[in-house]
């Protein structure tokens, strides 16, 4: 199995299905989650949550509550400063707190249903919801607004009377719900479109969709009489965590531990805080740690789904099948504050194709609707189905096959992005010629079966990233990370760092650090775990190496260039091979009092050159005419992952993303009524695809290196999710003929739209 | 009122416990008897995440009352393993990479065991079913299912 | 001399003027030239934008070197989700 | 809350009959629970009825077959032989819920939770089932469909309980089957349930049937017309025109998250139809 690489490391681990580190204590359910841990003497702490999507509070009257015995604290907006509007930098993100300040705790309005309001601390879950009960606000029922469209009217109930358009000159003179335009203009798009021989204009629609990780947020915080802060949590960031609650709760950084505990699902919806600092809120005031959990229907009516857009997508070709211009305009919900992943979109939207001229327009809009939070390529989903449809239909109107035509305009190196900047080396024909080499693509179909291509891309990062490496005295490697493990990177970070020490795996024992035991990281998400971590562990066994090889230059009494670490050995060069004996790790533990002390290494990066990773995906299935049901019957992914640490998990990031896009495609949504209340606040109605619903995924890892990275990585797991609701809408225009523009094509719908047709019969 | 005392077997322990009426099962497990492999993922019985054997028969623990159970045999994910030793399902968990964040593992892994005690050579649609009560948000299922299908071949083998 | 090209809503801050020609040899003096053009934009520049030095994107950087004939985009910064 | 679990049915009613506030029967709990949960119903009386002998026990009888109120989908599902005789109630039963689900829920609840979604009730209707009721002044028997008077409204008196359903006797010829539409393959409440039951005589014409309908009005509706349109008929594409036409008739949905007014017509047609080929084909085969 051993190979070597161009970076001269000897490689037994990387690229191998190694069992990962964490797996036993996760199949015996001694892993612990964020509500699995307990401290003594600990309270339960309990929100009361608007019940109107909009409506100023005009008093909360907390006095019986907190008279109700067993009940320790209660919190509202008066516990927490207002904040200055200005985005400022928290832990590599830009926010802006006195949105972050309302979202956690409700101010002068409730802004969505489920807006928190107040919290108590009690001694049982009884007692905290009896004092919910009794904490009185009254609301002054304000107009609301649901939809993107409607927001955006001058006579919408508007939500904030301070918010004005920005990216727009002059400034306008109304505030509006529109928080922001952005723009990106590439040659000229008018020009373009004179050039083309076919054009075709759409407008979509998608709903919003909630990440649906299986784990409910929870937090257990303890505050010490002199203000110390211990915080245990599930999150993508504790680090993050850390941040936001130093400022929302003016405590210092410092002062503030928190403990990442083994995360249950996040997929970006666990990148924000929402109970956090509430219960250290509730904790300072009580002086007990206070334990927070939250339901399910806090999950959906709470914290942050993804964007739900309107967009509408323009594109030209000549006859021959080259794109000349493409032109968007995307409206995408923020939920009651702004800041939806518009601007990613806005990049995304053409990013897999090499189009001289582009204009693509996004509008950031607040409505009554929870704050979105991100979601696995945040904003790319929406904006690349629109326009991976409009691809399919000029592949139909010009008869060139959809594969051909996406290969004739494909992305490669030093193809100047449609976001601006040339591109390195990408993938994007490597993962078409993979599906076309697929049986599936000539697999035979049946009336009403359709088949559907699509591709999809995304940027990755890299960004602030610590970890360690400690040579124990026999010679055993302790691993510290400090992002987040969500899917095996504990995994492949030990695969990487046996490699570049050659020791064996099993000798490597990885474990995520609190924030206390390593500089500063930036969160698990933008597909940057694994990325990231492998670079700063490469830096950290690296610093190992260096210092072994000064050890045994004194030992030795030998000069630097006459020693040289390989294959997990310091070895003497030349003549002085044979006089000494090359030394292992474990030789070097034995000896480590005696040379120098303590053997380690520390990456400290700021991570750079994150590849963008493409992806085809490639769809069959069925429509039950009759019903309009539709039957996922045969998929294939191939993406590109650069080199997949443990291809095992790579390729569970592309069945997964792959799944929670069929989801996304065809039945999840958020479904609201006049009322302005979600009317689906739970996993019976909020339809995520169960095992039956779903075939086998194949997956096919392509691997076009990222020279960037010491072993060719790119991050992997956000792309899965870009494709799938393009290919499956491009299947079902296949199947059924009929071009579906609107998300979730749910049987009502596609039922209906086969009726105006008059194709409802068998 | 007072509590109500209820002795059960949990795991092959005799064990005794007290809960208020509208306690759950799963409410129990986790708080009072701090087995918390079982985990709550809805309490509404529809993601499996709380997924236990009671007298033989797979259940959502959420959806059963703690003082049901005076009497009966509770089985949970922490009593699979024998010892040192892996059950074949858990094994092959970990070998075919079935598992992501890890949350809904659990659950699973006790769906899975029932249905390859009534049913040792499942078809994949059979697994499929079995499992639809069982929400994974990260896999896909795709690898779920093939340890599933691969742990039959290894139990069959005896 | 280094080409500079502003993406997106940047170009507000300067007018209009979205391409550049900076003697520029790191992104620290890339950032001071501009801001002394057109001081609108210097807070922009501090709190929000990645730099894309001949394709590679640098999310948050001052250090970086830029050569005589790099190709620079300053674009929005990219968040992430999983 | 109290919970009391009685071991005889007179126990059961007593506790019922005698209880001063909301009180609410467990059998499953696979509603009963979520509802607590969610704070829609905070009942001061909980009585277990799974230790009374007479809810948990499926026995022949007169011919047809009785089956305790506390009886689950997954015991159902294990019977053979009932399963051989009324495979539509079933397989009703068992599309109420996951594997997990089927290990607790059961007819009764299935009926008494008072959703006229409910998966089992179509087909008890269709199959002609009767409920044995057991209350304070003794036992009585009403048809399945006179039970459920609306969402949540139920024709038990107060102290009450359903103790039983009787199927009757099974003709030759004859079968069921059952229907639902839901978005996904499970784990969803119907959108339309669909139940029909059919006789045949030797050259294969119906002599008699029941069609029955769920999710599609407030209360799950025994459709006659319906059963009255493909009586005589060999169920050849006029009769299954006629059918579906009935049974979309039949219909007065409510527009909601789960499916429009106009899609649960047309899905109950459709439904009605395919059920009754079903059945058809089941009962050429006895």
């Amino acid at each position: 199995m051993a190979e070597t690489m161009a970076n001269g490391q000897s490689q037994t681990y990387v690229g191998t299905r190694t069992i990962r580190p964490d797996g036993v204590d996760k199949v015996t359910g001694r892993a612990r989650f964020g509500a699995d841990f307990n401290l003594p003497g600990q309270l339960i702490g309990r929100v009361l949550r608007s019940p109107h999507p909009h409506a100023r509070i005009l008093s909360i009257d907390t006095a019986k509550a907190e008279a109700l015995p067993g009940v320790k604290a209660v919190i509202t907006r008066d516990d927490f400063a207002d904040q200055s509007s200005e985005f400022i930098p928290a832990g590599e993100m830009m926010m802006n707190y006195k949105d972050v300040v309302r979202n956690v705790m409700a101010r002068e309005k409730a802004l969505y249903e489920g807006h928190a309001v107040a919290a108590v601390a009690a001694t049982s879950v009884a007692i905290a919801r009896r004092a919910l009960k009794l904490i009185d606000v009254k609301y002054e029922v304000l107009p609301h607004v649901i939809d993107v469209v409607e927001a955006m009217r001058p006579d919408a109930p508007l939500l904030h009377d301070d918010l004005f358009t920005a990216g727009v000159e002059p400034k306008p003179e109304q505030p509006s719900n529109i928080a922001k335009r952005v723009e990106i203009v590439l040659g000229d798009v008018e020009a373009g479109f004179q050039k083309a021989d076919v054009i075709v204009e759409r407008e979509f629609k998608t709903a919003p969709v909630h990440q649906g990780y299986i784990e409910p947020h929870a937090a257990l915080a303890s505050v010490s009489e002199d203000g110390a802060t211990e915080l245990w949590c599930s999150t993508q960031g504790h680090f993050i965590v850390r941040a936001h609650c130093a400022r929302l709760l003016g405590l210092d950084i410092g002062r503030i531990r928190v403990t990442a505990s083994e995360i249950g699902g996040g997929f970006g919806g666990k990148t924000v805080v929402y109970l956090e600092p509430l219960a250290i809120a509730l904790s300072r005031k009580a002086k007990r740690p206070v334990k927070m959990v939250m339901s399910r229907e806090e999950v959906f009516k709470a914290s942050g789904p993804t964007s739900g857009a309107t967009v509408r997508v323009k594109m030209g070709a000549t006859k021959e099948g080259k794109f000349v211009a493409g032109f968007a305009e995307l409206k995408y919900q923020a939920g009651a504050f702004q800041g939806s992943p518009v601007q990613p979109g806005v990049m995304c939207a053409y990013a897999p194709y090499d189009i001289e001229n582009v204009k693509v327009i996004g509008y950031d809009v607040v409505s009554n609707r929870p704050k979105v939070a991100a979601y696995r390529a945040p904003g790319a989903p929406i904006s690349e189905f629109a326009v991976e449809s409009v691809v399919d239909e000029i592949a139909k109107k010009l008869d060139i096959d959809p594969i051909d035509l996406r290969m004739q305009n494909a992305a490669r190196e030093g193809t100047k992005a449609a976001y601006g900047p040339k591109l390195g080396p990408i993938g994007m024909e490597e993962t078409l010629n993979a599906i076309k080499k697929t049986e599936h693509w000539n697999a035979p179909l049946r009336k009403w079966q359709g088949r559907g291509v699509a591709s999809g891309f995304w940027f990755n990062i890299g960004g602030e990233t610590s970890a360690s490496l400690t040579v124990n005295e026999d010679g055993t490697v302790s691993l510290m990370a400090g992002t987040p493990d969500i899917g095996g990177l504990r995994a492949s970070l030990a695969m990487v760092a046996a490699d570049e020490l050659g020791v064996p795996y099993d000798k490597v024992r990885p474990i995520i650090g609190d924030t206390g035991s390593l500089g500063f990281n930036f969160l698990t998400g933008g597909s940057r775990s694994a990325f990231s971590g492998s670079m700063a562990i490469v830096e950290a066994a690296k610093q190992i190496k260096t210092e072994l090889c000064a050890r045994a230059c004194k030992l030795w009494d030998l000069k630097p260039d006459q020693v040289e670490f390989a294959g997990g050995q310091v070895k003497a060069l030349g003549a002085a091979a044979e006089k000494v004996k090359p030394m292992s790790i474990a030789d070097f533990a034995k000896v480590a009092g005696k040379t120098g002390g303590p053997i380690g290494g520390y990456g400290r990066i700021n991570a750079q050159g994150a590849g963008p990773s493409l992806g085809t995906h490639l769809v069959d299935l069925e429509v039950d005419p009759e019903t309009g049901r539709v039957t996922i019957l045969k998929y294939t992914v191939a993406q590109d992952a650069g080199r997949a640490i443990h291809p095992s998990y790579v390729e569970g990031q592309f069945q997964g993303g792959a799944v929670q896009g069929i989801g996304w495609a065809l039945n999840e949504e958020y479904i609201y009524g006049a009322d302005g209340k979600l009317q689906n606040a739970g996993f019976l109605d909020y339809r995520m695809p169960v095992a039956s619903d779903v075939p086998m995924i194949d997956a096919i890892l392509v691997e076009v290196a990222n020279p960037k990275h010491p072993y060719g990585v790119r991050g992997v797991g956000e792309t899965p999710i870009v494709p799938p609701l393009g290919a499956i809408a491009n299947a079902m225009e296949a199947a059924t003929g009929i071009r579906f523009t609107e998300l979730p094509m749910s049987p009502p719908k596609v039922l209906k739209a086969l009726k105006e047709r008059g194709l409802n019969k068998v | 009122m007072a509590k109500h005392h209820i002795e059960t077997t949990v795991n092959g322990d005799e064990i005794e416990f007290l809960c208020e009426t509208e306690e759950t099962l799963l409410d129990v497990l986790r708080d009072t008897l701090h087995l918390t492999g079982s985990k709550e993922g809805c309490a509404s019985g529809d993601c499996g995440a709380c997924s236990v054997m009671l007298d033989g028969r797979l259940v959502c623990s959420c959806l059963v009352l703690g003082c049901e159970v005076g009497g009966r045999r509770v089985e949970t994910i922490e009593g699979m393993a024998k010892g040192e030793k892996l059950h074949p399902l858990q094994q092959r968990f970990l070998e075919h990479a079935a598992l992501q964040c890890g949350i809904c593992t659990p659950g699973f892994l006790v769906a899975s065991k029932a249905l390859l005690e009534r049913t040792p050579d499942p078809t994949e649609h059979e697994i499929r079913y079995w499992l639809a009560g069982n929400l994974c948000r990260c896999t896909g299922y795709d690898k779920i299912v093939s340890a599933v299908m691969d742990a039959a071949v290894t139990m069959r083998k005896g | 001399m280094p080409r500079v090209v502003l993406v997106g809503n940047l170009a507000q801050l300067t007018g209009g003027v979205a391409e550049f020609e900076l003697s520029a040899t790191s992104v620290k003096q890339l950032y001071q030239q501009l801001t002394e053009l057109h001081p609108a934009i210097g807070p922009h520049l501090e709190t929000g934008v990645a730099v894309a030095i001949d394709g590679q994107i640098f999310q948050d950087t001052l250090l970086e070197p830029i050569g005589p004939d790099s190709e620079v985009f300053l674009l929005p910064q990219i968040a992430g989700g999983f | 809350m109290r919970y009391e679990a009685p071991e005889s049915l007179e126990g059961a009613v007593a506790l019922l009959a005698g209880a001063t506030g909301e009180a609410r029967v467990l059998a499953g709990g696979t509603d009963l629970l979520v509802q607590m949960r969610a704070d829609i119903v905070d009942p001061e009386l909980i009585v277990d009825i799974k230790k009374i002998a007479e809810t948990r026990a499926v026995t022949e009888e007169q011919g047809g077959w009785r089956i305790g109120a506390a009886v689950t989908g997954a015991e159902l599902k294990e019977h053979a032989r009932l399963k051989q005789a009324w495979p539509g109630v079933v397989e009703a039963a068992n599309l109420i819920g996951s594997t997990q689900v089927q290990g607790r829920a059961t007819l009764g609840g299935n009926l008494c939770n008072g959703s006229p979604a409910a998966d089992s009730v179509p087909a008890l209707i269709a199959a002609g089932a009767v409920a044995t009721l057991a209350g304070p002044q003794g036992k009585r028997d009403l048809p399945v469909e006179d039970v459920m008077l609306g969402p949540r409204k139920l024709a038990l008196r107060k102290g009450e309980i359903l103790v039983s359903f009787l199927l009757p006797p099974r003709p030759p010829r004859s079968s069921d089957a059952y229907l639902r539409f839901i978005p996904r393959t499970e784990m969803d409440i119907a959108v339309v349930g669909a139940g029909v039951s059919v006789t045949i005589d030797g050259a294969g014409t119906i002599t008699a049937a029941r069609v029955s309908l769920g999710a599609v009005a407030a209360r799950v509706l025994l459709v006659p017309e319906a059963a009255r349109a493909i009586v005589g008929s060999r169920l050849d594409a006029a009769a299954q025109q006629r059918l579906e036409t009935a049974a979309r008739a039949a219909c007065q949905p409510i527009d909601d998250k789960r499916g429009t007014t106009e899609f649960r017509i047309d899905v109950a047609g459709v439904l009605t139809r395919r059920a009754a080929l079903i059945a058809l084909d089941r009962a050429r085969a006895n």
